[in-house]
């Protein structure tokens, strides 16, 4: 299953709704606004870090790149994207479930 | 333009209706609502699922007139007629459960009690489950 | 393989309607097929032809137009939504059309992933 | 005292218009002017004049209108979010006029509170 | 200065902002969905009954009666307004901020 | 259709703009500050104030080209030119502040370094007594 999160982890409940039901295994791909919760030292970092030990996280490039996002500030372990990715991941994943 | 038509005869699939948004602030409750009536035609499982602030739903003694705004309850009663309908016909092929998170419930205070219907309560960990194996999952 | 989407928000208000796009673009250089997307709740606002965008900004309701144009993509805009917020054929954009929430069980069902976007 | 009211929001997909309209009728009746409602952001979509609500609901935009009408109430709709939405004179309601988020700001200035219902 | 809060705040921060950003003796109003901000028993409770020593905090009846929340459920010591009570707030307050 | 005409000549107020919300996944900060724009034309007071998520909007090194979205950015520079005009201006009676939260921008791991314009940086308890003392907020 792929978990997608578009919502700021500053501002909505969304992510913490998909780690706590999300399956351990699970693919979660972090878009929109839901990108800041793929950066380092932030106040949501730690969870995130965590959530990446049981899942497979990934982060959508053109929207870190939008908001002015580098790689360098990437969680260690979470891989960016582009939207064909995003595809495959639909793809490889037999279902989506959107946190919105 | 162009009309596709799609196969759906003898397909068999498991929506999940995952309902996250707390009712009349937002009309996704209302709406979310019409396409479970709909998709009954189709004869396909269905969980309809009530998390994070969805579990204000269904709570009971909403009384809307102050706002001029249509009371979204009874539908929940025609969905809760419409899974008995299901359960109870043993030549149809459809199983529905309305399934509340245990843990979305009681961070805001909420018991069964305190539902207009009947509910399935489920751990987080069961929930997760349910999710897993769903074809498509539909949030409002 | 075959995506369904379901799109729940306006043109510009919300970037739903632009990733999903893009999305669909992505999905249809890859071969995968696009049979329908469905508008749903202010989704429905994506089938305005009155939209006129600034010149410097992307047109979102063109672009799904074309789409359906080019690539022979369904886009269906939900009945009931359409009507309360006054999206209905006098104000269609074309390769839109309208019709019932059943094209979006329809979708549900005949596709092997449906994808949303929205708020 | 002199309300002016700012509404971000279209008509059922947020309940930001409806407890603005209660809140210009409860202040009117206490006998408060208000002068203006500026509508901005998804808010110009409440001046549709082709929303047609089922008739076991409000009419949120008729409702404005109404009010227009009877009150007095200056409806204005931002020019530059109609039009990337899509709401110009042609599907304009009556008792809306459209004009520049200059309106916005004299309202700010202009009136004793300013009072914004949102997303 | 009233605060206005018409999110959830199970769902949003924009309650957590406005008793960050309000002035103590402010007055808060809580709207729409931010009604669920106003009941005993959850999650929040305590945070919203520590709110009322240092601000006064209103909640829009027609808003919980909407939702199925009764009186009997209020936080001690908010009080309920209807909507000519709201007009009241932002009239006898010099100012008014929206956390939406 | 009534057209009112407020009186406006000599008031002077200040006005506060809340921006709480990061750029691109809404439309907020892009229309707020078109807002922002129009009013340095009526010479008034204002609080250009970033909180919350709404600290994400004036990120340095904002590409918006594979979103085939517009960049907000100069736009922000525009305003910082509207302030330094009125600051040396000394005909002008318009003071115009660009605010963040201290706490937002530290949660968010942002230091001053990461923003595009010079900001002002207040504590909470600073910040609660610019809204204090506005005479009108709006909301991004």
């Amino acid at each position: 299953m792929l978990h997608t999160v578009n919502k700021s982890p500053f501002e909505r409940n969304s992510l913490e709704s998909c780690l706590r039901l999300a399956k351990k295994g699970s693919a979660i791909l972090l878009l929109e606004d839901g990108v800041y919760a793929a950066i380092n030292g932030t106040s949501v970092s730690d969870k995130v870090s965590g959530a990446t030990k049981d899942n497979s996280v990934y982060v959508l490039g053109p929207d870190m790149k939008a908001r002015g996002l580098g790689e360098s500030q990437l969680i260690d372990g979470i891989k960016i994207v582009d939207y064909a990715g995003f595809v495959d991941l639909a793809a490889d994943n037999d279902g989506v479930t959107p946190w919105l | 333009m162009t009309e596709y038509n799609f196969e759906t005869e003898g397909v068999k699939k498991t929506i999940t209706y995952l309902n996250r948004k707390a009712p009349y602030g937002t009309i996704y409750a209302l709406e979310v609502l019409e396409s479970v009536l709909i998709s009954a035609a189709f004869e396909q499982h269905a969980n309809i699922v009530f998390v994070d602030d969805g579990v204000f739903q269904i709570k009971k003694d909403q009384d809307t007139a102050d706002l001029d705004m249509k009371c979204f309850l009874p539908t929940y009663g025609i969905i809760e007629m419409e899974k008995e309908d299901a359960d109870e016909d043993e030549d149809m092929d459809m199983n529905w459960r309305i399934i509340v998170e245990k843990e979305s419930m009681e961070a805001r205070g909420l018991t069964t009690d305190d539902f207009k219907i009947e509910v399935e309560v489920l751990s987080s960990a069961e929930l997760a489950d349910v999710l897993d194996t769903s074809d498509a999952v539909i949030g409002g | 393989m075959k995506f369904g989407i379901l799109i729940n928000e306006g043109p510009f208000t919300h970037q739903a309607s632009d990733t999903a796009y893009k999305f669909v673009v992505a999905a249809l250089e890859k071969g995968h097929e696009v049979p329908r997307v469905f508008f749903y709740y202010d989704g429905v606002y994506n089938a305005n032809k009155l939209s006129a965008p600034q010149a410097d900004d992307r047109n979102v309701v063109k672009r799904w137009s074309d789409l359906a144009a080019d690539k022979g993509v369904d886009l269906v805009v939900c009945i009931a939504a359409g009507l309360r917020r006054g999206i209905v054929e006098d104000n269609l954009m074309d390769g839109f059309r309208i019709s019932g929430l059943g094209q979006l069980t329809e979708a549900a069902i005949g596709t092997d992933r449906l994808m949303m976007f929205g708020d």
